[in-house]
């Protein structure tokens, strides 16, 4: 098989996860039209989180269910306790509380982790390759895209199919008529808040067992999601996945052809399609 | 009759400016009542206090007995008050039927099904785009949404605003249906063909205040009132 | 008595993304201060200089510190920006300053009269691994490395390629990554590809152990021999874990069990006061204050030159057996480990990763380092 | 000299799919005050906006005083001799209103403005021109005060003054009134038709009483097109006008 | 605020950073950083453009005044003009592609910008060191101690700080002011907009490249972290905490951020978390940052005093506001 089908299959892979990290960033700029600057930081404590419960001696499984739910908790508190009181501020002051809690998150995180990275096994049952004549691709990897494209069904249906996912596209146009219609939307802006930090948390769990859960991993996660986000559009669902695959395939396969500018490339992408396609690939003029 | 909404010496700013100086006016049960006055005297504004999406400054809302002002629009809506308001706050990202099924409540007496009766035009359009309507359908969506939400008081601003003649007509038949069901409304309406085919009573409010009060016979016969305060005398 | 303290600084990064090394380094460079207690008469205080892992607030700080604290002599430096930087601010100072990181400038072309450097720089971490586990493996053949784009990695990347061309080893593919990289799937993919028998890792830190870990969930482990040249032990192997350290070798600097005398020692002391094993930040930082305040005892006074003059040439026991600073160009001549990981069930301890292969000295002549010193 | 200051020919614009303007035909002359009144949504602003260069027109051509202006940004427009009000209010609403006016008198001398040396004394204060609006639109006594804090009155008022600080040739004004109290509306009646004689007015209104009394030509505008045009007479008397807007409150009456 | 008082504050700030700190390095530091967020605040502040990517422009100084100085070995002054022309020209590319959007894009649009920068240099090992950096950047004799090249520094800020209070309060400051309040209005009385934002960029540009210039002689080198996207966020932070409108307030902020920021390293490793705190607190408590603060306590404190007609200063910029609506 060539390297370069190779690189696409594996691009798929990285990309799933990418989508899962940034979709999350995307729904929440969708609603409350400001970029959360501390969506890495749930995608942090997710890492951590899955660590901790292994050490305790819980299943990973239980893991990836607890660990989104409870860090949920903790962005519907924070969108109660913090955000809700600069909505009404000038744009700096929504980065400036996001950077701020996504510095103390990680510092939290040091605070109680120590500054070295720990590792996160993968679970039993996902141990070992699969192996398809030349390809080799880890299964937990697999199962991390087979689990995320159902996630990903399941989010599109949260969001296209029920009537919280109305409300919140309802609510992105008009939050005044969607309360007129005697649904609480700050509700739905906690909600929403508190499933984007659950599906950055998801994110974290997921990635743990690849990449191990270490302190940075959050301001390096979201400068990914940005770019994602970016490309695909803000607040697009279908914009995330796009752009989450699209970027874990240029990524991929630049590891091949041209190593270095990998990362460069990827930021000469984004420019690149803000100045053709100003709101994205899938995004709505905002 | 008893009172189903009870407002009294109602007040609203918008920023500094003092747009709402007073307005005292009722709805009875199942009564229809209309807000007459030109542009800017404060209609929309008396109908969004009421509604709670503009948030009163002084005066005092009573909504079959209790006291409204202030709550926020969606704890209003949730008593039984619908507003649809002027620009009819149709959703464009969402399907017609998202926009039926968001205002769903499920002890309404009129379900999906009710509103596709009344309707027949959305039914065969619910697949489309809220945005890909014509003013019309958006008008009778969002009058529909509004039922499916159980109203017990529906207020209407300026619902048939821009409408052809043809719409216009099908719209003040249904308004008649959902008063006979029991329903009170509180429309304001430029439209004063309209207003008096359906009304019990009017108001007209100038510059923030209750002007005048009439039963639709007087205000019918009584010319010099609506060129005074309407503006009418021009055809 | 009241005589002034002798001050030294250690500025390292306690926070940021190394804040892990700085923690340690602390730590170590405690207890050499603590062990010596005064020299000369004068008691010893040290300061730590939190760099952020800037170089430019590294400078900032070391300026102040022998500024307003009289700080002179400076232990510290993990990465090898900040290094180099700090090298030139102590110069200018009237301060000295000695180092573990890993850049070959610093006794390179960028050297200079007033900076030292403990760790063996490039070229000597590649002799000292890729050359014994070539002599253990001849049939290993085909190598492929992997390589950060960056001076340090293309220093690592060139000393293999010398040996593989002098050894006739087929170089079957390098892929570069940039600094900020943590997704190597990609890379191993390549790698994968070129079906060699032996992976060279290149990175360090965070990246290595992200390399490391994402090359076993491939099982590349199970069909080729993992060779991570620049590894920073027993911190790393603590992220890493069992686990995934089995059967592979590792390049390092330090390891705790050697068995010198000042190793024991320090092994000791550690355990007694701080219950923990020595790791590579503590025991380098312990290390690089030792020489600093073994050069002012031999001087016999804290002038930066006289205690330059006393540490050229310098011969004593270090951690890793007999070590040597050399003059022409600051080098501490020491030895370079080659590690491998063991099985869980073997471990004797929990800081047993790993078992030692070989260790020995390699280093460029002086001539070849670029070091204008002499 | 020709005597029409403004000429569109068949001028388009679609948004996406919908056409908001299907091909309007208009000459405005010089020295009149001409209005243009039709239901909402009738494609009135978005006229404005294709005149003024606020919006780019899909298609058509736009002549203003002998030029083609068809592709010309609005701030280009501006130095032809167009400035406009807003139908929503748009003010700078933190600088005074000397400010406001200041720098909308300055926008017709773009270069000035690109001064990163002088202060706006002296010379370019402009204080004759504000001075003059300023009385003009009655907002003396708050020319020091930020133009968010006045009433919606005064500032339909200043809205109006930003416009005529630029002393154009032609002046746009989109509903003038549109929340104006009762009292005020004399006023801005008076001021509209005093500005004949230097300017030529647009005006966009839906207060018939102002409309009627001081138009020269009246333009009735329905679905993105021109219903009629005529003497505000004639189009009081226009069956079609009366159906489409003025109404006659039947609502059975086939359009 | 009349212009003399403004400089006078600055003045002040200057013979009183001496008196306060014992480090001439720190010092210099607050001035640089005060620059920086000076460049800030005239986007942010006076054109409503919140700009994400200052910390090229300050890379770019800082790589220019090294590669100057230790390659072709230019006398200083000539050097440190060209770090402030590179940094004008930098802002001329950046603004010229940016200031096509708008609101978040256009946030985004200069953190792309300022990621690819950060690689760009990264990569391109033979002009900036890569990780390593330059090193080496000399500075002349007669400024060799910290205290001495603080004076240099001071002079320098001065003169920058007098010459941007000049563009502030000229003509095209006032215009750039109505453009941040209302930028549709402003472009239909007369103004092009891109023109106005392009040179507010530009001088914003100059003014960061010499900061990044005087920081690489501070230090002696030019490393990559000067082109992080760390910079340019603190210089944002910086900006915001000070607070936007007044050009005295950069320098509150910077003072307040590098001073803190030194003491706070000092405590306890951890320190960023009470940064970030901090952050939250500023964030959730402040309407208009330090100025601001500072302002209201003034104005309730002599509230007597008739004030002369304030300089307009907005609550907020409605640019952004207009991103919620
Ligand atoms: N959001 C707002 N901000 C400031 N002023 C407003 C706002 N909305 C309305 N106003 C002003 O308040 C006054 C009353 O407005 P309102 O919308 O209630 O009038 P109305 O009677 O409904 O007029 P119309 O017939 O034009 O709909 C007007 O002068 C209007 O300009
Ligand atoms: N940016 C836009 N995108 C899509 N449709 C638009 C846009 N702007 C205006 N329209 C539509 O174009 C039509 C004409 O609008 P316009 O504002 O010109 O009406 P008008 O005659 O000024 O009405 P009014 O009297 O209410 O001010 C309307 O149907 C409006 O919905
Ligand atoms: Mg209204
Ligand atoms: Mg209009």
């Amino acid at each position: 098989m060539s390297v370069y089908l190779l690189q696409t299959i594996n691009g798929i892979g990285i990309g799933m996860l990418y989508f899962l990290l940034a979709v999350g960033l995307s729904i929440v700029f969708g609603l409350l039209r400001f970029v959360n600057f501390a969506h890495g930081a749930f995608y942090l404590l997710g890492a951590y989180l899955c660590f901790q419960a292994l050490q305790w001696g819980m299943n990973f499984w239980l893991a990836l269910v607890l660990v989104p739910l409870f860090v949920g908790a903790l962005g519907w508190l924070a969108e109660k306790l913090l955000l809700r009181r600069v909505y009404a501020k000038a744009h700096e002051f929504h980065i400036l509380v996001t950077v701020g809690l996504a510095l103390a998150v990680q510092e939290i995180v040091i605070v109680f982790w120590g500054p070295l990275g720990n590792s996160v096994a993968t679970p039993d049952l996902l141990q070992g390759v699969v192996m398809w004549g030349s390809f080799v691709y880890p299964k937990y990897r697999l199962f991390v895209i087979g689990f995320t494209a159902v996630l990903a069904v399941l989010l599109w249906w949260v969001l296209e199919g029920t009537r919280l996912g109305s409300a919140v596209r309802a609510g992105s146009e008009s939050t005044e008529m969607v309360s007129l219609l005697g649904i609480n939307v700050f509700r739905v802006f906690s909600l929403v808040f508190a499933l984007g930090a659950a599906t950055a948390a998801l994110a974290g769990v997921l990635a743990a067992p690849i990449r191990g859960a270490e302190p940075f991993m959050g301001v390096e996660a979201l400068a990914v999601a940005f770019v994602v986000v970016v490309i695909g559009g803000l607040g697009s669902f279908g914009g995330a996945l796009v752009g989450g695959l699209l970027i874990g395939i240029v990524q991929s396969l630049m590891s091949t052809i041209w190593p270095p500018g990998a990362s460069l490339m990827v930021y000469i992408a984004m420019a690149a399609v803000l100045l053709l396609r100003p709101h994205g690939l899938l995004g709505r003029k905002a | 009759m008893s009172n189903i909404l009870e407002v009294e010496g109602l007040h609203a700013h918008y920023g500094k400016s003092h747009v709402l100086q007073g307005v005292s006016m009722t709805v009875g049960e199942a009564e229809l009542v209309t807000l007459l006055g030109r542009n800017g005297a404060g209609k929309s504004t008396t109908l969004k206090s009421i509604a709670g999406a503009v948030a009163p400054t002084g005066g005092r809302v009573r909504f079959q007995g209790a006291d409204i002002a202030g709550m926020p629009a969606h704890r209003i809506a949730t008593r039984g008050v619908c507003l649809v308001p002027e620009h009819r706050g149709i959703f464009k990202l969402l399907t017609v039927e998202e926009n039926l099924l968001l205002g769903l409540r499920r002890q309404s007496p009129w379900q999906l099904a009710d509103i596709y009766r009344i309707f027949p035009r959305l039914k065969e359009r619910r697949r489309n785009g809220g945005g890909q309507l014509s003013g019309g359908e958006q008008q009778m969506l969002a009058i529909g949404r509004a039922l499916m939400n159980h109203p017990r008081l529906l207020i209407l601003d300026e619902p048939v605003e821009g409408l052809a003649p043809v719409i216009v007509e099908e719209i003040v038949a249904q308004l008649k249906t959902i008063k006979a069901a029991g329903v009170a409304i509180l429309l304001v309406e430029q439209n004063l063909e309209v207003c008096v085919q359906l009304a019990d009573r009017h108001y007209i409010v100038e510059q923030g205040v209750i002007v005048h009060e009439a039963g639709n016979e007087a205000f019918m016969a009584d010319h010099e009132v609506k060129d005074r305060y309407l503006g009418v005398g021009l055809a | 008595q009241s005589a002034e303290a002798i001050r030294f600084g250690c500025p390292v990064p306690m926070s940021g993304a190394f804040a892990a090394n700085g923690k340690f380094a602390d730590l170590g460079m405690k207890l050499a201060i603590e062990q010596y207690g005064s020299v000369l008469k004068r008691p010893l205080a040290y300061t730590v200089l939190d760099t952020e892992g800037k170089p430019a607030t590294a400078v900032r700080k070391v300026q102040e510190a022998s500024q307003q604290q009289g700080a002179k002599f400076f232990a510290g430096g993990i990465l090898s920006s900040e290094a180099l930087a700090m090298g030139k601010e102590a110069e200018k100072a009237g301060g000295l300053f000695i180092t573990t990181a890993g850049a070959d400038e610093i006794t390179g072309k960028d050297c200079n009269p007033a900076t030292f450097r403990w760790s063996v720089p490039t070229f000597g971490a590649i002799e000292q691994t890729v050359r014994p586990l070539i002599a253990s493996m001849p049939k290993a053949k085909r190598w492929y490395t992997i390589t950060p784009q960056y001076v340090f990695g293309d220093g690592l990347l060139s000393a293999a390629k010398n040996i593989f061309q002098e050894k006739g080893i087929e170089h079957v593919g390098n892929s570069y990554h940039s600094l900020t990289e943590k997704e190597f799937s990609g890379y191993l993919t390549n790698a994968m590809a070129a079906k060699p028998d032996v992976l060279l890792l290149l990175n360090f830190g965070a990246q290595s152990s992200a390399a490391l870990r994402q090359a076993v969930s491939f099982g590349m482990h199970k069909n080729m021999t993992i060779l991570m040249a620049w590894a920073s032990g027993l911190e790393q192997f603590d992220e890493l874990g069992a686990d995934l350290c089995d059967g592979v070798y590792f390049g390092a600097q330090y390891w705790h069990t050697a068995d010198t005398p000042l190793n024991k020692d320090l092994v000791k002391r550690t355990a007694d006061k701080l219950k923990i094993v020595p790791n590579y930040s503590l025991a380098g930082s312990y290390i690089c204050t030792k020489i600093l305040i073994d050069g002012i005892v031999k001087a016999g006074s804290v002038d930066q030159k006289a205690v330059i003059a006393a540490l050229e040439g310098m011969k004593f026991d270090g951690l890793t057996g007999s070590e040597e600073i050399r003059r022409a160009d600051h080098q501490v001549v020491k030895d370079y480990y080659l590690l491998k990981g063991k099985a869980k069930s073997k471990m004797k301890d929990a800081a047993d990763y790993v078992d030692v292969v070989s260790s020995g000295k390699s280093f460029l002549p002086v001539d070849k380092t670029g070091c204008k010193l002499a | 000299m020709s005597d029409v200051l403004i000429e569109a020919v068949g001028v388009t614009k679609h948004y996406g799919k919908f056409a908001a303007l299907g091909g309007v035909d208009l000459k405005i002359r010089r020295n009149t005050v001409h209005s243009v009144i039709g239901p909402n949504g009738a494609g009135k602003t978005t006229l404005f906006h294709m005149l003024t260069g606020t919006g780019m027109t899909t298609g058509g051509r736009i002549l203003f005083d002998g030029h083609d202006v068809t592709r010309e940004p609005d701030h280009k427009r501006v130095q032809r001799g167009m400035a406009r009000s807003f139908q929503v209010t748009a003010l700078f609403a933190s600088l005074p209103v000397r400010e406001n006016l200041r720098v909308a008198a300055q926008g017709i001398s773009p270069r000035q403005a690109m001064n990163c040396w002088r202060a706006p004394v002296g010379e370019l204060a402009r204080t004759q021109v504000v001075d003059e609006v300023l009385q003009r639109i009655g907002l003396e006594r708050l020319a020091n005060t930020p133009a968010g804090e006045l009433s919606h009155g005064q500032q339909r008022r200043l809205e109006v003054g930003m416009a005529l600080a630029a002393r154009p040739k032609a002046i746009f004004l989109d509903e003038p009134t549109s929340g104006m109290g009762i009292d005020d509306l004399d006023d801005m009646k008076q001021l509209i038709r005093g500005l004949r004689d230097a300017h030529t007015v647009v005006l966009i209104e839906h207060n018939m009483n102002i409309v009627m009394d001081i138009s020269d030509t009246v333009t009735v505008m329905q679905l993105g097109r021109v219903l009629a045009e005529g003497l505000p007479g004639d189009i009081r008397a226009d069956a079609r006008v009366r159906t489409a807007y003025l109404g006659n409150m039947i609502t059975g009456g086939k359009a | 605020m009349p212009r003399k008082i403004t400089f006078l504050l600055a003045l002040i700030a200057v013979l009183g950073l001496p008196l306060v700190l014992s480090s001439g390095s720190l010092a210099s530091e607050v001035l640089i950083y005060a620059l920086a967020a000076l460049g800030c605040n005239l986007l942010l502040g006076y054109t409503g453009l919140l700009s994400f990517g200052q910390g090229i422009f300050f890379g770019l100084g800082s790589y220019t005044i090294a590669i100057l100085l230790t390659r072709l070995q230019l006398p200083m002054p000539l050097a440190l003009a060209a770090a402030v022309a590179m940094g004008a020209f930098g802002a001329a590319v950046v603004g010229w592609v940016a200031i096509r959007q708008r609101g978040t894009y256009f946030v985004m649009l200069t953190l792309a910008f300022a990621q690819m920068f950060y690689f760009i240099a990264y990569t391109a090992t033979g002009l900036t060191g890569g990780d390593n950096g330059l090193l080496d950047v000399p500075r002349p004799g007669f400024m060799d101690t910290p205290w001495k090249y603080y004076a240099f520094v001071a002079v320098v800020f001065l003169v920058a700080f007098g010459l941007l209070l000049r563009v502030t309060d000229s003509v095209f400051g006032r215009t750039l002011l109505a453009i941040r309040d209302n930028e549709d209005r402003a472009a239909a009385v007369g103004y092009d907009l891109k023109r106005f934002k392009l040179l507010a960029f530009v001088i914003s540009g100059a003014v960061t490249g010499l900061a990044g210039g005087l920081h690489a002689m501070m230090t002696g080198i030019a490393p990559l972290s000067n082109a992080e996207y760390h910079t340019s966020e603190m210089i944002l932070v910086i900006t915001v905490i000070g607070g936007t409108g007044n050009l005295f307030a950069s320098v509150l902020g910077s003072a307040f951020y590098v001073l803190l920021a030194d003491w706070l390293s000092t405590l306890w490793p951890r320190w960023l978390l009470l940064l970030g705190l901090l952050l939250i607190g500023v964030s959730i408590g402040m309407q208009r940052g330090l100025w601001g603060l500072g302002e209201g306590a003034w104005k309730r404190i002599f509230r007597k005093t008739p004030a002369a007609p304030a300089a307009p200063v907005a609550p907020v910029s409605p640019a952004a506001q207009g991103e919620k609506a």
